[in-house]
Order: structure tokens, then C-alpha cells, then sequence
């Protein structure tokens, strides 16, 4: 059977002043399906993302879910966040909560949850995340690795049906790449729908279920890891790639 | 002659005059302090107003406040004001004012910085999470701004407590004013006393200022990120 | 209030209204200006009490207007502003009548009389105001000392404070050559200090000192006339005297020098 | 208004103007130079005289010139110190100022983060170069925004200079009150002889800041 | 014919406090040789280089530069970092000075060179990284790479006979890890000595000509590159090159 499809975007526009950042952006995402999109710094990645949650307003085109257009002004904010959760490459949680109140702020007051039951669940993904020591600490007793796991609990306890991630290793040390993607890895094997922009090759290839590359504000390249890896279509996509290779100088 | 001097502390009721002296120096500051922070917050929120009017008035406002020495503010309000608009103001209404003026635009100027201060990101990841406008001030915002006013704001209560010294000059009966009256009273008996009285009064500001001090550094030590 | 006061009072140089005779006994308190640190004339003693030849007066008119009395301590060069600005009803800061104050605020009938003393030290004595070309005089502001000296010896440097301890503290830390104030001051400050003496024990015009009411306060200051000349029969001011100088002057001043009864002077 | 009473008077504020900026300038260069070995014996946490130096600034921190004034003035003179006017001026106002300055340049010392002074090592400078060429420059940057600051503080703590007997412009505006009873005239002139001190101060201070920001210098924090 | 030993480590310990970071380390450098080190977090690869610098004293063994001992205390710590240049992870380029100024100041000041002939050796090397257009600009007017290349060049400026590199691509946003890697490229094709100390796997395995692989102190693998990264001989190099590897999760 035919998954329902969750997301679609349709001829999504953005322009900053003059500058079109995105153009005629056209994708469909399917209920589980992890989607990685990559492409060189600028390209418009993060617009996308920003675009489709709302926090960017959309010169043309629409943004469906679940077949209701949420694009449109009417729609009260607070009812798309609940269902697609995003984490940034900042790890911004809020320095003045300690991580229990972190996670479980938007909860309780944006889905006046039972404080029990969030509570329970804040521990539990606490420790699934393995950081169910830190409950009580703040913010900055954490590592940047630990931060930005917390983050995504802080979405994911508000039940999304989609997660975006923007860069989520980006600002983190070597060490500390590995454990924040490992609970993204986690979520796929759940079946949590996601959208990722990532510079992770390896990581991509490995979890993706298709792969689009962006360039200059447009989809340029939409395959599936292997081909996209092993022998990219476009041109563009292949000079992007070989950025990750070294030959060997010796 | 020392001894002499150290007598006139504990004569009578001097002692206890001195620290009544002190209860109107801290009454001048509370009162002063809390109707600042009061509409310092307004101004400082006015001022985080993009609005080309409100800003520029502001500026001037805060510009010129901080430009004169408050001696020169409480003459000017107390001989001045009175003179140009016939209200008739006691030297504590005139202190009150000026110290409030004062007061307000430093308070505005700290409520302003520190909303400005605030990362945009912080904003976006309420948004993010699906919080509301004012969800987003009460529970992300206005807390965070809080912790970096709260600091810099009892500095500000420090140097206005320190600055009510001044309301001597414009005869406000205060801690100061005690000291050179009781100074007076016993200059037949005791010329020594100015040592013991200046003394003292010089360790009551410290005591009341200090704490504030450290309080203000170690809850900025604490809130540091 | 008084209907035709209300429309006078709005003179060019003093907006601000004052209280007449009906205000004042209607709020049934009186605010007087006095010193706070001018003993044995205005000062508050230890227990916080105000104390002195002024307050001794003050109270009485208070008791003969038929109202309590509220004190208010003012500085020197504060008294004309305390008064133009209705912050006090009356001032009774041992204030010197001259023509320029005239100008300012409306004196009553005096009820003390004074020349000017310069004290100094007995190493560097002063004894006329020429060897004080060149030196260093300490006076305090407002008083009539200041425009003595600035009027009539401009040569001469003055040293200023604000209040009477400072310029008593000054001469005695050796910041200046001489103070001047009211002879009868000095005469009584040199006979507690030893090391001073009264060079100068009478100089300028003797000046007689009285209670000040706003300018054109008329009933208030018929009040305060009608006042002092009835309290002549009674010798009050000399039985001020006695309570409230006398015990710090000793024998050193001649109450006749100093006490105006019934408002009336005797120049010697 | 007076014109030619104003007029006649304008001479005396400009007496007072230049007192106020000569002792103003004497206790600034002072309370700089005291600032500066305070900060630096806190900074080098020299053992005895940090603690010392602790002290000190916590004590003139907290509490008014007013009173410190009063007690060098009045209060000394009781144990036999005996200090000039201008004297007992410029004290407090290096002692007051200096504690303000060390704070200052504490903010910059501490900006200098340790890689800074490591990069420099590795590149062989040697402890005193890397003072010189490294971390006073970037110090000075960042403590230039609260020296500005607390040069425009210690000119209007000058105010209370005439309780000592001073003839600055508080004195000859309380002068001239007393006097002639010119208040309003008095006044204004008050106001606007500190305009003059004032405006081009706080205005150059600006300026500077900017400038510092612009090149980039730390990054700037003011209180 | 053999080349010159450079550099040569000999039992060299390292304690902070009761901690011993280093145990034992020996190893020999040879002239144009290029050293990768490995290994996970707070193995004491960064103190490794500190120690050979200069800028951490150390508790035993001995450091060599040309056979003469340079851990000795009574040499001048200048001598050593001319001969030593030194790149750190955090990109801290002096920031009140401008690109020229940072790269000219220690030629000036501790090697006393003259200015013109400064100028024109600083000149030629931003061309070469291609940053010639910003020698009048401050560090922040830079991005996070270009800040690091020129951390570079103000090292080699100074003529040193060895570098060291201690992740010098950590803090960088991926798009600018691959221009500051081809100046080390550059470095390592011009025949300049160097001991490097990285996370990415694939840039040590394309230039390095010997790896090692430090865990708790101890040099516990030392492989050549194509050895290494495909058959490690020891369990925990193994083990942490699994780190890098995503298993397909599709
Ligand atoms: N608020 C804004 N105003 C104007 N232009 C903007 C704004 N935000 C982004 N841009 C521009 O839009 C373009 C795309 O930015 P975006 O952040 O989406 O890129 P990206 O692909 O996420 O890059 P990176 O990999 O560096 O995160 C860039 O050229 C950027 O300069
Ligand atoms: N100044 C110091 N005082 C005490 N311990 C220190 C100090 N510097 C480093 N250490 C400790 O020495 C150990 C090795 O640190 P080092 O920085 O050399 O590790 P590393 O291998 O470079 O790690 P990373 O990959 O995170 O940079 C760590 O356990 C660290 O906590
Ligand atoms: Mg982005
Ligand atoms: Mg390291």
C-alpha cells in the first residue's frame, strides 16, 4: 500500500529584498521517509526548512500537510509547530530552565499536557538520549554534544509527525558528532519522518531514503543515496561531492 | 580629645538619630528605586520600539539626565522648578523627582540592552516550539532579560543610594545633615567629634551600599553563562 | 483665605502663593525656618529637640497665633528662596536685615541687634580689617559677614562654607586667618576655645536681626509686629535671653548689646 | 532673565570651569595610575597587596564622595592631618576614581582570553612583548568604553568640591544665589557651564567607542 | 640515502596534578616526514604538541630538536618557536590587529627581519591561500577558514623547520574544512615537515606517512595510513574507526 503522503510543497518561492533565495521549489514527502537534502553553503537549505515551519513567510507556492494548506496566514502558528518539530545547529535551549523545564516548557504550556505524564516522559527519552543524569542541570553544564541532543527531545516530546533538522552537528566538536547522530539514526529506526540537511556524507548515505541536492536555490539533483554517491547525474553534484574526497598526496 | 569625641555618639539620643538619619536616606532610596525600576521597565521597553519619535526623545532624555551631575539636577528641580511653575516643593518631593528622572533613564537604558541582548535565536526556537507571543515573553524572554537587568540594576540602586548624600545640600534632614548637627551642638564640648561622626557615617553608607555590591557580582557570577 | 491677598501676591518675582494669617490658623500649624546647627541661636540638642534664642521665640508665636509649630531647617543661603518659595511661613534664622534682602522678602520688627566680630587665632591676632589684606577670612555663605567683606574689602579672600560647624571646624584646622560672623557668635566661641580671641569686636554698622515673612504678607507681619511690641511688657527677650545665651555666653557679652525689646533699637 | 547680570557673573563660572578641570585632570591621570596597579596586582594576584586592593575598591565603591570628603576635611584634622582644600579634592577623587578605573581595566585583563597570550607564545614573543604587542592593546580596547564612562563620572562628582570650600561652579551658582538672589540666572549659567564641560566629553567618548567597536576591538560591554 | 632525524621524543611523561595524561611517549620525526595522530577525546593529543613546544613543561624523558634537548628549561622559549610553528583549533589570530599586522608582528618583533622584505614574504604567501585582497582587514571581518589560513602563514612566516597542527578544522563550518585541509595539502607537497593532529579520517589517510594512534596516554598503534585504516592491528583502533563508519539503516 501506498504510504500517505505527510508533506508536499508546492512551487514554494522566497525572496529576501531582491535576492530570490528559492525557486519553484516543488517535493513530497511520504509518512516515515527520511529525506537529506545537501548542497553548498547558501544554497537556500536552511530557508527551506524555515519556510516550511512557518518561521519564514513564503512569497509564492504552498505548504501542505497532511492535504491542509499551512502556508497560509490563517492558520494559527502554534498548531504547525506541534506537528512538525525542528532543531537548529545553534543549540539554543534556554539558558535560564535547567533541562527538565527545557523540555518540558512547550508541553505543558503550549499543549497544557498533565505535568505527571510529561514529566514521565521528559525521563524517558532523557534516558533513551542517555543524559538521565542531567535533569536538573543547566544549559551551560553541558556539552555541545549534550545540548543539542537535549534540543531534540525538546521537540520530539511535543508528539511532532515530522521532524526538520538544520545542520544539527554543525557546531559540534568531532567527538561529540557521533552521539547526536546516533539518536537521529535512533528516530529512523522508529519510522519518525524526517527532513535533514546535513554535511555528513557518510551519515546521509547511510540513512537517507532519498537524497536532494540544492543549488542556488533550486533542487538540482533529486536521487537515491546509492546512485547519488556512487555516480551523481548532474555535474554540479559531482563537483559538490569531490569537496569530500582527498586523493592521496603521498 | 578622641575619647571626648566618641562620647558625643552615645549622648542622649544621638546614636539613635544618626540611624533615623539613615532611615530617611534609605526611605529617599526604596522609594526612589522602586518607582524606577517601575518606569524604567517602561521606558526601556518604549525604547525597544523601533518608533523614529519615541527614540529620539528617549535619547535626549537619557542624554541629558546622564550628562549633568545630580547635584546640578536636585538645584535646578529644587530652586528652579519651584520658582518657574509655583509648585511648592519640599526638598524630599525634589529629591524624590530628580532621583526618579535619574533613575528611570539608566533603569530604561539596562531594560532596553538587555532586550536587544537576548539571542534571535532564542526567539525562533520559541516560535519553533509552538509558543505564542506572549507565551514567548513570560516564559522565555522576560525571564532571561530579568537575570541580565538584575545585576547591573542593583549597581545602579547602589550608586543611587551612595548619591542621596547629596540632599544634604538642598537641606534635606538626612543622615548627613544629623551628623553636622550633632556636630554642632557639640562643638563647645567636644571639636573631636567630627572624626567620630563623619566616621561613622562614612561606614553606614558603606554597609548599606556593600551588600547590594556583592550580591549584585556573585548573582552575576551565578547567572553568567 | 483672604481674597485680596491672593490677587496681590502674584508679583513679577514670586510666583508662588503664600499662606495668610486665616491659612496658617485654619491648618493650625505654623512653618518656621530655623537653623539646625547654629547653637546657641537654632540648633537641635541631643535628645533631637530644637533649642535657642530663635526657637525660644518662635514657640512663643506660635502659642500667641494660637497654632502648633512645624520647624524647618534651613541653610544661610537658602532662607530667601525657603521663603519666597513658600516652603516656610516665617523665617526666624538669625536673620540680619539689609536693604538688599528688603528688597526680597518683608521684615518685621527686629528682636535682636548685632555687629560683626572677627575671631583668630592669639599667635596671628587680627585687630582691624586691613591687616587682613591678602589673608584668608572665613565666612559663611549668606550671611551678612559675606557682603560685608566682598561689599567693603574686595582685597580680602574669603573662604565660604555652607554651614557654621564647617566654618568653625575650618578655623580651627587652620584653613583660614580669621573668622567673621555676628560679634556676639565669635565673642562666645573664643571663650570656649583657648588660642582664640575677638581682635575685632565691633565692625560695620550694628545690624539689627528680625522674623521674615513672604513679600506682601501683610497680615502675617502685622501679626508678628503687634506681636513683639506686646511681648515688651513682659521683657521677653530678655528672659530668652537668659534661658537660652546666657548660659553659653557667661559675662563675656552685655545682654543690652544684643537684646531688642518691643522692636525698638537704641543705638549706642 | 538679568542679561547684563549674567553677563558680569559669567566671569567667575569661568574661573570655576577652570579649577573643576585642572583638579579633574590632576584626580583623573591619578585615579588612572592607581587604577592600573591595582588592576595589575589583582591581575598578577601578588600575594598580601590583592586582598589589600580588594578591599580598597569595594571600600571607595561604596560609599559617596560627599562623605569621604567631609572626613579627609573635617574629620583628619582631628588627628592632626592637616590637608589643603584642593588637596583633600584630589584625594578623593583618586581614591574614588582609582577604584572605578581598576574596575575598568579588570574588565580588560580578564577579556584577554589565555589562547590569546598562548598563540603568542608559540610564535616566541617573550612575556614582556606579549604585554606589549598583545594583551595591553587588546585590554586597553575593551576597558576604553567604562574609562570613558568614569572620566564623564568624575567630572560630575566634582560637584560636591564646593563642601570643601572649592569655588567651583556649584559654589558660585550657591554664591551668587546667596548673594543676589539671581536665582534663575544662576542656575541656567550652572547648567550650562556643565554643558560645556560635558557635551564635548560625552560626545568625544562616543565617538571613540565607535571607533573601537569598528575596528573591532573585544567586544564591547558597558555597564 | 636516510633522512635527518628533526625531531625525536624520547619516554616523555606528562602529570597534571595526580592525573598522568602522557605515559611514556617516544617516537621520531624525519625531515619532510608527515605525522597524523588519532585518537578520542582527551587522549592527550593536544598536550602531546603543547609538550614539544614549549608551552607545557614536562615531567620526564626528553624532547629533541636536531639533537639538541629543547625540553631543557635554560633555553630561550623564543629560540624553540621559531623553529617550532604551532596552529591551534581555536583560530586566535590577535584581534586588534589586521591581517598584515598579524602575520608580520612576530617576523618583526622576536626574529627582528626587516620590514620590506616581511611585508613582501607575507604578501606572497596570502596570494598563495588566496586571501591577497584582505591584508588591511581585522579577524572579524573574516570567516572562521580564512581566520585559520592566516593563522597558518603567521606561523610559517617565521620559517619554522617543523609545524604542528591540532585540529585545526575542528571549530570550522564544513564548506570551509576543505579550503583550510588544501593549504596543509600545499604544505605537505612542498616537502614541510609536519606532526598533525586530526578527525578526519579521510584527509590523514590521504597525506599522512605515518599514523598514530594515542589512547589514554599512550601511543597504542603506529600503522602506516593504508594499513590502518584498513586492517588496524589492535582492537581499540579498530573500535574507534567504527566511530566514523554509518552502517546503512535502510
Ligand atoms: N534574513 C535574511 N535576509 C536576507 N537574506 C537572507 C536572510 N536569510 C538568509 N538570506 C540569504 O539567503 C540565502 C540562503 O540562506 P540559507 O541560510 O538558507 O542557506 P543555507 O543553504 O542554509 O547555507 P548554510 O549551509 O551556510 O547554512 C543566502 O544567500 C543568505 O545570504
Ligand atoms: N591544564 C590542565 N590541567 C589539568 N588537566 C588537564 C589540563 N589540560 C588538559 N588536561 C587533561 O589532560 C587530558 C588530555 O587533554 P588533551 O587536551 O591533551 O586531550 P586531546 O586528546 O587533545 O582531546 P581533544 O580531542 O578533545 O582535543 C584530558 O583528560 C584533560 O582533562
Ligand atoms: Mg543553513
Ligand atoms: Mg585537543
Amino acid at each position: 500500500m501506498e504510504q500517505e503522503i505527510l508533506l508536499k510543497i508546492e512551487h514554494l518561492q522566497k525572496t529576501y529584498d531582491n535576492h530570490t533565495v528559492l525557486k519553484d521549489i516543488s517535493m513530497e514527502i511520504k509518512k516515515g521517509e527520511v529525506i537529506v537534502i545537501v548542497g553548498p553553503s547558501g544554497c537556500g537549505k536552511s530557508t527551506f526548512l524555515r519556510c516550511i515551519n512557518g518561521l519564514e513567510k513564503i512569497n509564492h507556492g504552498a505548504v501542505y500537510f497532511k492535504n491542509n494548506c499551512i502556508s497560509d496566514e490563517s492558520l494559527p502558528h502554534s498548531l504547525i509547530c506541534q506537528q512538525i518539530g525542528m532543531v537548529f545547529q545553534s543549540y539554543e535551549l534556554f539558558n535560564h530552565l535547567t533541562v527538565m523545564d527545557n523540555i518540558t516548557l512547550a508541553a505543558l504550556q503550549v499543549q497544557r499536557r498533565k505535568k505527571s505524564e510529561v514529566q514521565q516522559t521528559a525521563r524517558k527519552l532523557l534516558t533513551r538520549i542517555g543524559l538521565a543524569d542531567k535533569e536538573n542541570f543547566y544549559p551551560r553544564q553541558l556539552s555541545g554534544g549534550q545540548k543539542q541532543r537535549i534540543a531534540m527531545i525538546r521537540a520530539l516530546i511535543l508528539n511532532p509527525e515530522i521532524m526538520l533538522f538544520d545542520e544539527v552537528t554543525a557546531s559540534l566538536d568531532p567527538e561529540m558528532v557521533r552521539e547526536v547522530l546516533d539518536v537521529i539514526i535512533g528516530l529512523v529506526r522508529q519510522g519518525m519522518t524526517m527532513l535533514i540537511v546535513t554535511h555528513e556524507m557518510s551519515f546521509a548515505r547511510a540513512i537517507a531514503d532519498r537524497i536532494f541536492f540544492f543549488d542556488n536555490g533550486e533542487i538540482v539533483e533529486e536521487n537515491t543515496p546509492e546512485q547519488f554517491f556512487t555516480q551523481p547525474s548532474t555535474t554540479r553534484a559531482k563537483q559538490f561531492l569531490n569537496s569530500f574526497e582527498f586523493n592521496s598526496v603521498k | 580629645m578622641q575619647d571626648l569625641g566618641i562620647r558625643v555618639l552615645f549622648d542622649g539620643e544621638n546614636g539613635v538619630r544618626l540611624l533615623l538619619g539613615l532611615v530617611v536616606t534609605l526611605k529617599l532610596s526604596i522609594i526612589t528605586i522602586i518607582a524606577s525600576c517601575l518606569l524604567g521597565t517602561l521606558m526601556g521597553l518604549l525604547m525597544t520600539l523601533r518608533n523614529p519619535i519615541i527614540h529620539i526623545v528617549t535619547r535626549v532624555y537619557l542624554e541629558f539626565i546622564r550628562i549633568m551631575p545630580q547635584l546640578v539636577l536636585l538645584f535646578v528641580t529644587y530652586f528652579g522648578l519651584t520658582r518657574a511653575v509655583g509648585i511648592n516643593l519640599s526638598g524630599f518631593t525634589a529629591a524624590v523627582i530628580v532621583f526618579i528622572l535619574w533613575g528611570t533613564a539608566e533603569m530604561g537604558d539596562l531594560v532596553r540592552s538587555a532586550f536587544i541582548s537576548i539571542p534571535k535565536d532564542q526567539y525562533e526556537s520559541g516560535t519553533a516550539l509552538g509558543f505564542s507571543k506572549l507565551q514567548l515573553y513570560r516564559f522565555i524572554i522576560l525571564p532571561q532579560a530579568l537575570r541580565q537587568i538584575i545585576p547591573p540594576a542593583m549597581n545602579l540602586a547602589t550608586r543611587m543610594i551612595m548619591t542621596t548624600s547629596l540632599v544634604v545640600l538642598i537641606g534635606v534632614v538626612e543622615m548627613l545633615k544629623t551628623g553636622q548637627q550633632i556636630i554642632e551642638a557639640n562643638r563647645y564640648t567636644a571639636p573631636s567629634a567630627a572624626l567620630w561622626i563623619y566616621g561613622t557615617i562614612f561606614f553606614l553608607y558603606f554597609f548599606s551600599c556593600w551588600p547590594l555590591t556583592i550580591l549584585a557580582q556573585h548573582l552575576e557570577k551565578k547567572w553568567e553563562k | 483665605a483672604s481674597s485680596p491677598d491672593t490677587s496681590q501676591q502674584q508679583s513679577s518675582t514670586s510666583p508662588t502663593a503664600f499662606r495668610s494669617l486665616d491659612d496658617i490658623k485654619k491648618s493650625g500649624e505654623i512653618t518656621i525656618g530655623v537653623f539646625s546647627d547654629k547653637a546657641p541661636f537654632g540648633y537641635i540638642d541631643q535628645n533631637g529637640e530644637y533649642q535657642g534664642y530663635d526657637i525660644y521665640y518662635g514657640n512663643r508665636l506660635a502659642k500667641d497665633l494660637g497654632v502648633k509649630v512645624k520647624y524647618v531647617s534651613v541653610e544661610p543661603a537658602n532662607r530667601v528662596e525657603y521663603l519666597k518659595t513658600g516652603k516656610v511661613d516665617v523665617i526666624l534664622a538669625n536673620f540680619t536685615v539689609t536693604p538688599e534682602r528688603a528688597e526680597q522678602v518683608d521684615f518685621a520688627l527686629p528682636y535682636m541687634k548685632v555687629a560683626l566680630g572677627v575671631v583668630s587665632p592669639d599667635g596671628a591676632l587680627i585687630t582691624s580689617p586691613d591687616q587682613l589684606k591678602g589673608k584668608t577670612l572665613i565666612v559663611a555663605k549668606g550671611t551678612t559677614a559675606e557682603t560685608y567683606f566682598s561689599k567693603n574689602y574686595p582685597d580680602i579672600k574669603l573662604l565660604k562654607f555652607d554651614q557654621y560647624t564647617e566654618t568653625y571646624n575650618a578655623l580651627l584646622d587652620g584653613r583660614g586667618d580669621a573668622f567673621s560672623t555676628d560679634n556676639t557668635e565669635v565673642l562666645a566661641w573664643a571663650l570656649k576655645n583657648k588660642g582664640f580671641t575677638v581682635g575685632i569686636t565691633s565692625l560695620g554698622n550694628i545690624d539689627t536681626i528680625a522674623p521674615a515673612v513672604q513679600k506682601g504678607n501683610k497680615e502675617l507681619l502685622n501679626f508678628i509686629n503687634d506681636d513683639i511690641k506686646k511681648l515688651a511688657s513682659e521683657n521677653f527677650f530678655h528672659k530668652d535671653y537668659e534661658e537660652t545665651l546666657k548660659p553659653v555666653y557667661g559675662d563675656a557679652v552685655n545682654p543690652e548689646d544684643l537684646v531688642v525689646e518691643g522692636g525698638a533699637v537704641n543705638n549706642k | 532673565m538679568d542679561w547684563a547680570f549674567m553677563q558680569r557673573v559669567i566671569p567667575m563660572y569661568a574661573a570655576a570651569v577652570i579649577l573643576t578641570l585642572q583638579l579633574v585632570i590632576v584626580g583623573i591621570v591619578l585615579a588612572t595610575i592607581t587604577g592600573l596597579a591595582i588592576s595589575v596586582i589583582r591581575y598578577k594576584k601578588i600575594f598580601l597587596l590583592s586582598p589589600l586592593s580588594a578591599a580598597y575598591v569595594q571600600l571607595f565603591r561604596n560609599t559617596p564622595l560627599l562623605v569621604q570628603l567631609f572626613f579627609l576635611y573635617f574629620g583628619l584634622p582631628k588627628l592632626g592631618i592637616h590637608i589643603s582644600s584642593e588637596a583633600c579634592a584630589i584625594i578623593g577623587l583618586t581614591l574614588l576614581g582609582g577604584s572605578y578605573m581598576a574596575e575598568a581595566f579588570r574588565a580588560g585583563l580578564n577579556s584577554i582570553s589565555p589562547s590569546q597570550i598562548e598563540s603568542a607564545q608559540a610564535l616566541g614573543f617573550s612575556p614582556i612583548q606579549t604585554l606589549r604587542y598583545i594583551v595591553i592593546p587588546q585590554a586597553l580596547a575593551v576597558s576604553i568604553p567604562p574609562l570613558c564612562a568614569n572620566v564623564i563620572f568624575l567630572i560630575k562628582e566634582t560637584s560636591v568640591f564646593s563642601v570643601v570650600a572649592l569655588a567651583d561652579l556649584i559654589y558660585v551658582a550657591k554664591d551668587l544665589i546667596g548673594l543676589y538672589y539671581k536665582t534663575d540666572e544662576a542656575l541656567l549659567l550652572l547648567v550650562a557651564a556643565y554643558l560645556i564641560i560635558l557635551l564635548p566629553i560625552s560626545l568625544a567618548a562616543a565617538v571613540l567607542e565607535r571607533r573601537i567597536r569598528y575596528a573591532g576591538f573585544g567586544n564591547s560591554r558597558t555597564l
